[in-house]
């Protein structure tokens, strides 16, 4: 093996690894939500994992990500402490938030994962003024935006859009298009569905649409948007054909799906289909691939461990952190 | 009479509007095959269609004109908002347009729209998803604000509010879907702007709305055994406002507490509050104590949301220290 | 002159009637302004008379339109009474609204003008309404939706064009292209500012381009799309290019445009344009048309006097028309 | 001390927030070439250029997002929405997000930003723009709200908001740019929750913010004719609310008329009126009179528009009538 295939190799890993976390991490978190430890609303990214491992994993570390309620997969993919996140989800003081977020509100500034946006849409402006003041004062550092089909039948998305685009942000908008907003049918839903990244053109924007299922496309073609986009060629759309395998929340049974249709899509399990590859074209071995679900494993017990042994927040954080200094 | 929830009688309620008129049609998110975020409108998809159901893009705003632009023309629209929170995206159409297009045309428009909304927190669902903006829009002139806390009173005041030829908030609470109670078979319904007495009682009012009245009621039951009598007022709506059946009861207990569920300041007990001062000042024996949710966006986890929200021991607490015993 | 010319010449009269109409009732309402006799907002449809009158000219009674506070021309064009509007922008009992509107928000329900809305993009969710109630339960009308360059900018728009076409209303969407929101050129405000009428392929929407200077042109323009609405091809967008002559409103001294783009702007003044080809393919005399100036002209003098003499509301009106039955 | 207008206070302002921080900036729409709709960032855009001074789309929603990102990431934006009308374009971007977003994340996010706008009615623009929602951001706890009567209170309580890490409605009224006062060439400062004793008197107290400042300050000058002696309490920010000055007067005063421009019922007075009642009870020899705006929709034509707000005369007659002389 070459310098070169040991590096793919070790990156490869790297982004399995994460694809796996985020999968083990919402499964567990399924678990806990059914004791009671977890509560609220929970939305999991089980299906869409390449998508955001792909797309974060071609960022630098000084890029940063925001994203909308379905943000478990983003903010593990981004680097975020699978403890702390755990523990939020707990609603413990260890928590990314000291539990005041929730699932649906994480927040992580060192990793420069930016939210977590319960509002749907609602994450789109705010990523146009983060890549307004990356262009303008940070200079090095790009945005990607993480939205769904459903988000982009909101007016904000327009606004967006357009801004983004007269301005010529540093800004990648990634449309997981996974077929639902939450049971409404994008077909019905919205007039482009079926070639949303053209969009774009009303913007006079750059678009593709990338098979989210695949890991190495998603890369491909999230390396190509972000090197356009660093090159000062202005804003990116990258619509990612993906597919939720769960309900919308934890509260949905999903009834609204046909079953070939899940089927179809469970089949393109997107680390079903990367492990196959890693194997066939003998990138990896299946020792190598269960040595990583076990770390997984260990890091879960340690996360679920860790979040259910700290402690909750006093009760005058209640009234802490409202605007700066108050409640101290 | 039969008991049924809160959530039934509002699909009750959906139902006959659907039924008697058949220009009427709902609106809203997730209402089609997916039934209804909180399940008010499960099986209606099926039975009358996707164009009396209207599976609506992710849109409020557009939504919401789409049910103004219809109602103009003489369809009955229901429009479900998700939540209040969202409505915020939408209000520039119910605040700016449909609220006013009666008054700016001088009558020849009319809005004959229901909006209906979720409101209130408690479900650990965090900031953005656990507010109460119903005060907001019982401060606009051209809207109708109700806000029912029993099934009974959403059947009944649901079907007054389709009467209305103007726009109507209807605002549901998220917590009282499951709450059960006495719905008749046979026809009724409430007029819109009369309070209701929800228990009687002798030594202190407790004026309050949707779910924080089914909170003054458990208050009133553990009260009622330390020997104090609470008279317990439901608004059941929020504009008009019926201060009559307020003062009335002040007036014979002589002391009163206005509860309600969002922020405390700036909340629309003030105007309550404010309002027996300017017309029952005589009948007081203390001042008026308000008693509403913490200043705070509302945090996710159990242990500070619950904190967040005016509760049974809360109101238990206001009114000893306000009789000072 | 045969049969067909007389009817094909009587209509362009009258619609030549209406724009000088326009253009006069807006010249006086400006004069009027300076006495105080009117006062708020006053925005004019100057230069733009071409595009209203044409579209409207060819409706029939029974459809709809729906337009923002630049609305003058619109209600004219589909038949309001310049009296009444005078006496609206009088604030006078006699007016459309009693007074209460304003020139921003003229309604004439009785001739299906819906308004005169002034919040930028406000009218765009209520004409996806009124066209959703058309093709309900009306069957045979169809909505005319007005609205600016700016307003695109909002998400509104973005909104009700998604809307409009999966429902595949009977919707017409005409964009008056003035090359400027209130002072912000377009150029600098919308990234798809040369080609507008093309952000309709984003709602798989058929669109078009016109010269709204032209009334000929936009007469076709608008019978293609209106033939096409009323087939049940479901919405249309166009875009019609066009100019105001004055500034945004009666208090913009309108500095930010050069020279020389007014002038070539006014060379191109449609009242103009219109009466010249008419004389030059000999389809009306001069004398035909200054009679038309004048019965114009009588008519602004009437309608001053009527609003003149008409009474204000009484006191008591302020609390009528609030909800049904209020104040009475 | 030099007298200059409220226009030309917030112009000073602006031009100072742009100087003292590199990473300041303005946007709005129209504020580029045409000058802004109230002129009060003429001269701006030709001096700083597109990039200090960025003239916005009509995107009401996607300028406060742009500002609340570029704030978290430490520029210091101050967005001009044009009126407070429009800011319900706006709303779920200001009170869904800016508001919260400290709150939600622990203190890790922070949005020092400002939200300028143009508040109220009085110059014949009809319904949809002749609104006060100040008293609505008012309720958002991470909201501050600002709303300075004169030009000395609007350049001083500016310098403060700029130092805020926190996001400020910073709201202006239409009708007071022209308004003159003493503004000092030295540096000043105001601190944002202080309320301005504007006038003392030992008769009635009068509480206002904005506009209603300079209505009650006329109001008091003919009742001292009359020989009542009215204290103007300017509230200069809603939130933080500064209580403690109004109850020190309602202490000596013993009677309190709040006023704002508002529709009276749910307007802010309300909690206003209801913490002096809980605070003040027994300082009161009369009951807290409110006066507010008439519950309608605003009319454009003169006759009705000037019905609709409070003004000079009104106040007076309601001073007449608490103190029944
Ligand atoms: C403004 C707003 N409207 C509605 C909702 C409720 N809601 C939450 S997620 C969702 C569907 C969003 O779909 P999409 O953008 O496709 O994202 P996905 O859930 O498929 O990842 C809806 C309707 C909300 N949170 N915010
Ligand atoms: C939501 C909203 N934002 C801003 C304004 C102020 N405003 C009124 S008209 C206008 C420009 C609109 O431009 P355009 O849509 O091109 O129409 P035009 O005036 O050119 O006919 C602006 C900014 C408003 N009325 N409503
Ligand atoms: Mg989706
Ligand atoms: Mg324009």
């Amino acid at each position: 093996m070459t310098t070169e295939q040991q590096i793919v190799k070790d990156q490869v890993l790297r982004r399995y690894h994460k694809m796996v976390l985020i999968r083990e991490f919402e499964g567990e978190s399924y678990r806990q939500y059914m004791q009671k430890n977890i509560r609220g609303f929970l939305h999991v990214y089980s299906g869409q994992e390449a998508v955001g491992v792909g797309i974060i994993g071609e960022l630098e570390p000084q890029d940063y990500v925001i994203s909308h309620y379905r943000d478990h997969g983003h903010a593990i993919a981004k680097g975020s402490d699978v403890n702390s996140l755990m523990a939020e989800l707990f609603g413990k003081s260890t928590g990314t938030s000291r539990g005041k977020g929730g699932s649906m509100h994480l927040f992580d500034v060192e990793k420069r994962f930016m939210g977590g946006h319960a509002i749907v849409a609602g994450q789109i402006p705010i990523a146009v003024g983060l890549a307004l003041a990356t262009k303008e004062i940070d200079k090095k550092a790009i945005v990607v935006c993480f939205l769904g089909d459903g988000a982009m039948q909101e007016g904000e998305f327009h606004e967006s859009m357009n801004l983004a685009s007269i301005w010529k942000l540093p800004l990648l908008f990634v449309i997981e298009n996974n077929l639902y907003g939450m049971g409404a049918d994008v077909a019905q839903t919205l007039a482009i569905h079926d070639e949303i990244y053209k969009i774009a053109n009303g913007y006079k924007m750059e678009s593709a649409k990338v098979d989210g299922m695949d890991l190495f496309e998603v890369q491909d073609a999230g390396q190509k948007a972000i090197g356009l986009i660093r090159s000062g060629e202005g804003p990116y759309l990258l619509e990612a054909q993906t597919y939720r395998f769960r309900g919308h929340s934890i509260s949905d049974p999903a009834k609204y799906r046909p079953e070939i249709e899940v089927s179809y899509w469970m089949s393109r399990d997107p680390i079903k289909l990367l492990q196959a590859r890693l194997i066939k074209e003998d990138i990896v071995t299946q020792e190598e691939l269960d040595e990583i679900h076990k770390v997984v494993e260990n890091e879960i017990v340690e996360a679920v461990n860790f979040a259910e042994k700290s402690p909750f927040p006093n009760a005058d954080e209640l009234y802490t952190n409202i605007v700066l200094g108050s409640g101290e | 009479m039969p008991e049924i929830n809160y959530r039934d009688a509002m699909n009750r309620a959906l139902r006959e509007a659907l039924d008697e008129n058949e220009v009427a049609y709902i609106i809203g998110e997730d209402i089609g095959p997916y039934g209804g975020t909180y399940a008010v409108t499960q099986g209606l998809y099926d039975e009358y269609g996707p164009s009396r159901i209207k599976d609506a893009p992710l849109s409020e705003s557009a939504i919401v004109g789409a049910g103004i632009g219809s109602a103009l023309l003489g369809m009955k629209p229901i429009v479900e908002i998700m939540t209040i929170n969202f409505s915020l995206l939408a209000m520039d159409q119910i605040v700016n347009h449909a609220a006013k297009l009666r008054y700016m045309s001088a009558g020849k428009m009319e809005v004959p729209l229901i909006i209906r909304m979720v409101t209130g927190g408690g479900a650990q669902l965090g900031a953005t998803h656990s507010q109460n903006f119903e005060g907001w829009y019982a401060s606009v002139p051209g809207l109708t604000v109700v806000a029912p806390s029993t099934p009974y009173d959403a059947l009944g005041l649901f079907r007054t509010s389709r009467a209305m030829r103007d726009p109507v908030i209807f605002v549901e609470h998220a917590m009282l879907y499951s709450v059960r109670g006495d719905v008749p078979e046979e026809h009724y319904s409430i007029p819109i702007g009369m309070a209701d007495v929800k228990k009687s009682g002798d030594d202190v009012t407790i004026v309050a709305h949707s779910r924080m009245v089914n909170v003054a009621m458990g208050a009133a039951q553990e009260l009622e055994r330390m020997g104090i009598s609470a008279e317990i007022v439901d608004l059941r709506s929020l504009r008009p406002l019926d201060m009559d059946t307020v003062i009335k009861s002040v007036e014979k207990t002589h002391n009163v507490i206005v509860l309600e569920e969002t922020w405390k300041t700036g909340g629309f007990g003030g105007e309550i509050a404010s309002q027996i001062v300017e017309k029952g000042f005589n009948f007081l024996d203390s001042p008026v104590m308000r008693i509403g949710g913490e200043d705070v966006p509302a945090p996710y986890t159990y242990v500070l949301e619950g904190l967040a929200f005016p509760d049974i021991e809360r109101v238990i607490n206001g009114v000893r220290s306000l009789l000072g015993r």
